[in-house]
């Protein structure tokens, strides 16, 4: 392989007691810590910070859907606007959407319409705004996990959350969930969100190079860790509905009543549609 | 942000109450909302804060990267300043190129951090004419509950603070913090019909005449002052609004300084 | 103060015999003239020749307001283009809107808002249009100064004419109406526009380094300043109708009639709305 | 432009009177409406004109900068034209970016300039390869009473028949006039079913079935064409249409050159 | 004149013989071949071979005209989208109309606004496309001459073709049909379209440098071609159309039947409108 | 694409013959359509192939030309891949700047090239950190029957593998061949309910659920992938996908790789 000559692959990313340079086992994912509810004005908002990642999440909608000419008469849009903050990469990013933006709001956007009870509300949009405000590589995954928490806050009925998480290769061995460094100098990459409670892949991208076998292995660590992640999002859930009304008793009472309360509190999930096991 | 439909019968209310010195969150005419900063929020910026002014939520980065200077100031830094009001912060944002009030808000907040020379801006120079430090401040709204003004100037401000300008990655000598001189206070004064009351929220802004924002220094100087929406003041209401936001300023001022 | 350390700030802006260097007193106005009726398409149109500014406004309106969404179901939108000609600055300046026009054009259209009848044409735009052919510091206000003149000859109705002049301070010393030498030099610049009937102030802005003092001492020459121009914006207007009747009679009889006009004569000014001492 | 809606009524009563030689305003047929040109209108520009042809009314602006010439003409300056149909001008026009409208005829105007080598833009090279002038004609309409081609293009000619070089600013000698050695005049006529009329005032251009501009030089030799609109041309009437143009281009050529 | 200074200009475009640098005569036409119903989607199609020009026209409608307030309720519009790919060219050409391709867009419309039956189709409109996919110059002549032939194969009614050549002027010798080399060197082009049964002139353009003699000789030279290319233009639409019943015969029977075709074979070219001489 | 109105009748008509193993057009559900490729078809470009996949028709353009590499591989040419769905192929397709399906077409295309390394790129570096070959993949896509993804990858790596790098004209030496080295294949299958098929043609895709690309290289590694379209695959139809286009790209590549 040319992979020799390359100056970039000559670094080495697995040390020699097996472990990757930020001390991590091949199968171990970075630290997650996902919060729910976390904007005041979005329907639904979740923050999750992911190693280096610090992405948020909101949702609007259903909503009607503008401009007009792109209603579906049968059923709900679901729209996601994937977004870089300028200062959340090393090299300051101009505002506004560049190609790689626009190709990622373009699979999360159908990863989420797998899931979302669409045809419930048609004429409407759902839509995902995804805000990453330090990168460290994995921000799709980051962003569609905690967006997927988001959805639920908002109280959009869907089939089940989605989870996502990436695999990839670095110097030959297949890692989960790699980092920035490894990003840059690894050898593939391979992002992946299912619904964990029917294993469906709603999104799947790879480019490097990763042999039959090897994309094998890559799927099983990806596959194990969405089923770590989706713990975290329903935890996130659960905290973020149990502790509302200790939330609410420990406010002040405001001092001169508004006539009417601008911001309801969001309805609670919709327990049916997660079935059993539902948060 | 005027688009939405506010019913009269709230307007009323507010100003009923307004006009007996009260406020639907029990504020003083005056009182701003809590302030909270939290410094160096993102790694990958050369500075940040995350400022909540109330519910009002919005985050600065600081990004320095060397260019050439201007041409008629050949010896000076540059400073850009823009603001996202992306989607995710309101319904009534939408994505796309920066509308006017964007536009409006980053020239506003660049002013009052550029006229009150809060940084000095030619210790950013490092070859007259040819190399500068450029000073990129960008400001991303994250969650908006009113009075943008100021809560992207707080954040701004404070940001610019906990900046360490990289020299070293560009072989420049050691690492400094930003050469910042002043601390400059924006307070912007809302106002429904006679009423007047300092940093307005969501639902105050949606429904008030007049919008004016003031920007003074720790001699109570005047800086930079906007006045906006389709209302009026009079001259003795701006008088009493610099006032106020001189008063209003030096109490807001050390926890902006603090870092 | 690091002024000193400006080169740019060396330049000394007021002579030994306390003149400014065009030989005006610090509270002089620079000449101004203006005209009415200027521009045969638009519905009102004026012209202000303000020092070296060269500014033409035209305003065309009440009309159905264009994209129908942004239509306002209870009154007229007032929305202003503020617009510098490539050739009107020393560097040519690229075609279409920079973030400077736009903003000005915001507080230029907030400014009229105030003064226009806005209830009594709802759906409507009244689109005001300033043109900058050649500048020299102070265009905003010399934009607004005509725009109002424009206003009055397209009749829309309105509770007062607007007019506006700027004040800063140039070596220390607080000067009325600075010329873009004393702009570009100068140490603080605050632009007003003020309902001159009434005395309200519709735009205010400030960039620079004001004490208290220095600020009240600026706004009493703008305020003068802003009468001296009503008086100049009525006159224009007097002149226009006045000369109305005797301009059609010099004319030439059109030969072959044409079966119907297509410009009727702009309507008179509503007088009512200026009250007793309307133009 | 053909947006607007123009009764028939209207268009059979100008098509009447055109069939008798006659025009609503008083014109001839072959006559232009007066032109009036005020050359260096505007300061801030190496030249300039306001061109009035009747109501019509345009102002066009030069400015010099020194830039890099094409790779494929290294001896020769750069000539850019540009038009803003501002909205201030005309009910029909709209802001934004220039519309095919204004494409065309930023580009029928630079051709007649251009072709005819008005000017001669090799004294235009500072250095071959490197530093030519680069010439910006920015025409401006101000007032917009049909036949924008003409009066764009006369405004332009004037213009640069006006321009000084500000070499001496540039370090690159003394100013000097703008080398111009030919003198192109644009005419255009207009055809309502089978009559011919120049220089179309709006009234008579909205109800035009074709059009066509023809430049030529102080020789009477074409030095471009543009034919527009939906409607056709014989080839007899072209050759009477080049004929007509060479014979008011000779009336008009006086008042662009003196300056 | 100057031309003598133009290092360009000393380049020999005509031989000591009198023929061109690509051995034709003065009044010789490059190649031409057109080629009917060449796309599959597009309601009518044609390609085009002339001399290193090869292009593609396409036409789709009568259908509804988008957005909707561009209609016009009295006639269907024609609009021409001309377009380079960026390969056709030496220099590659960003993606994306430039003011060339406008300008020519428009005087395209324009042409064949002359000769459709728009008051058959109001509100509706007749969209023409021209892809540039190897440019030689007299781009646009081809251009136009394809999409006559792609209108017709579509089965627009019009009132007849519309056929499309340039001249030029070349070492001071008036020639047809000039080529990139001679365009770019030479001293005057002119392209022209006209209706061929009626000779209208529907476009007409010159840059360039010609006395009123060498005009006539241009429009002679150009009139001459136009007829020969009417010729091909209407040999292509008979081999179009004389095939077809063949061609289906020789494909195999489509295994399982669709439901419903979903192409259906374009209609016959509209004989009345042609006339007596139509195809 | 998706905006199309497909009948639920023809929806249930594909699906029935699919899950017989029959499909529209008489193929099976492993058989991509006829590929024919015509390279060279542009003189004006340096390489080019236009490419046939049954009526889907599109023609790629490779141009050459020397600039700057990126900082951060200072020793590679540049790679830039633009698809242009223009509205001639597509009554669909609308005219402006590139839609997220023509970017998302354009990056899974180049990922297919770049990630397989089917160009050497550090041959394209002509002086480090200074000067490299720019090689720019233009797709017009001409007819659109379905599976642009394919089909524009056929079309570019043919292109590719017919290009001569134009050194001579730049002073650099002998024109030499594009050092490709590898001859990636990607292979689309889409799917209705629990059915899978390869190569979807128009009336297929529009109908179908969910959409996979997988692209393999001479050892049926893979190279790179991109699942599209609202629906979802089980793991275990993602390994039937990958073995289905490693064995349909080893029948395609002799076709590419013929020169």
């Amino acid at each position: 392989m040319e992979d020799i000559e390359h100056i970039e692959k000559q670094m080495k990313l697995i040390r020699a007691d097996g472990r990757r340079l930020d001390g991590r086992k091949p199968d171990e994912l970075r630290p997650v810590r996902i919060e729910a509810g976390v904007l005041r004005r979005a329907d639904g908002s979740a923050y999750i910070e992911w190693g280096g990642n610090k992405v948020l999440a909101a949702v609007y909608g259903p909503r009607e859907a503008h401009p007009r000419h792109l209603q579906d008469p049968a059923r709900a849009l679901v729209q996601c606007r994937y977004n870089m903050a300028p200062f959340s990469v090393s090299d300051r990013k101009r505002p506004g959407p560049d190609r790689r933006s626009v190709e990622i709001s373009k699979v999360i956007s159908e990863a989420f319409s797998a899931v979302v009870f669409r045809e419930q509300f048609p004429r409407t949009s759902v839509d995902i705004f995804i805000e990453v405000l330090q990168a460290d590589a994995g921000t799709r995954c980051a962003g569609l996990t905690a967006a997927s928490v988001a959805l639920a806050d908002a109280g959009v009925p869907m089939r089940d959350l989605v989870a996502s998480c990436a695999s990839g290769k670095i110097d030959g061995v297949v890692c989960l969930d790699l980092n920035k460094e490894e990003d840059n100098f690894g050898d593939a990459d391979c992002p992946l969100a299912i619904v964990p409670r029917t294993g469906e892949i709603v999104l799947l991208q790879m480019d490097g190079h990763l042999t039959l076998d090897e994309f094998e292995k890559a799927m099983e660590l990806s596959i194990g860790a969405t089923h770590r992640l989706y713990e975290m999002q329903r935890d996130a859930l659960r905290r973020r509905y149990s502790t509302t009304l200790e939330d609410i008793l420990k406010e002040p009472p405001p001092l001169p009543a508004p006539p009417a309360p601008e911001f309801e509190p969001p309805p609670p999930p919709p327990e049916d549609d997660f079935g059993p096991e539902g948060i | 942000m005027s688009e939405e439909i506010v019913s009269d019968l709230m307007r009323a209310h507010v100003y009923r109450l307004a006009s007996t010195g009260q406020r639907v969150d029990g504020r003083a005419l005056d009182e701003p909302r809590k302030l909270s900063l939290e410094r160096t929020y993102v790694k990958t910026a050369e500075g940040s804060a995350r400022a909540k002014l109330g519910n009002t939520d919005v985050l600065v980065g600081i990004k320095m990267s060397v260019g050439e200077p201007y041409p008629d100031t050949p010896n000076t830094g540059v400073l850009s300043t823009s603001v996202e009001m992306v989607p995710l912060a309101s319904p009534t944002f939408e994505a796309g190129p920066p509308r006017p009030d964007a536009i409006e808000l980053a020239r506003v907040v660049d002013r009052g951090i550029r006229e009150s020379k809060m940084v000095n801006m030619e210790k950013l120079c490092i070859t007259p004419k040819e190399k500068v430090w450029i000073m990129f401040i960008d400001i991303h709204v994250l969650d908006y509950d009113g009075n943008l003004f100021d809560a992207c100037s707080y954040g701004a401000t404070a940001a610019l603070g906990s900046t360490v300008v990289p020299a070293k990655g560009q072989g420049l000598g050691d690492d400094f913090p930003l050469p910042v001189e002043h601390w400059p206070v924006s307070v912007t004064t809302a106002k429904i019909k006679d009423v007047l009351f300092v940093d307005p929220a969501l639902d105050e802004e949606r429904m008030s005449d007049a919008r004016i924002t003031v920007t003074t220094d720790e001699n109570g100087d005047i800086r930079a002052m906007q006045k906006g929406l389709s209302g009026s003041f009079t001259y003795d209401e701006v008088k009493r609004i610099i006032e106020t936001a001189q008063r209003v300023g030096r109490g807001i001022r050390p926890l902006l300084r603090s870092s």
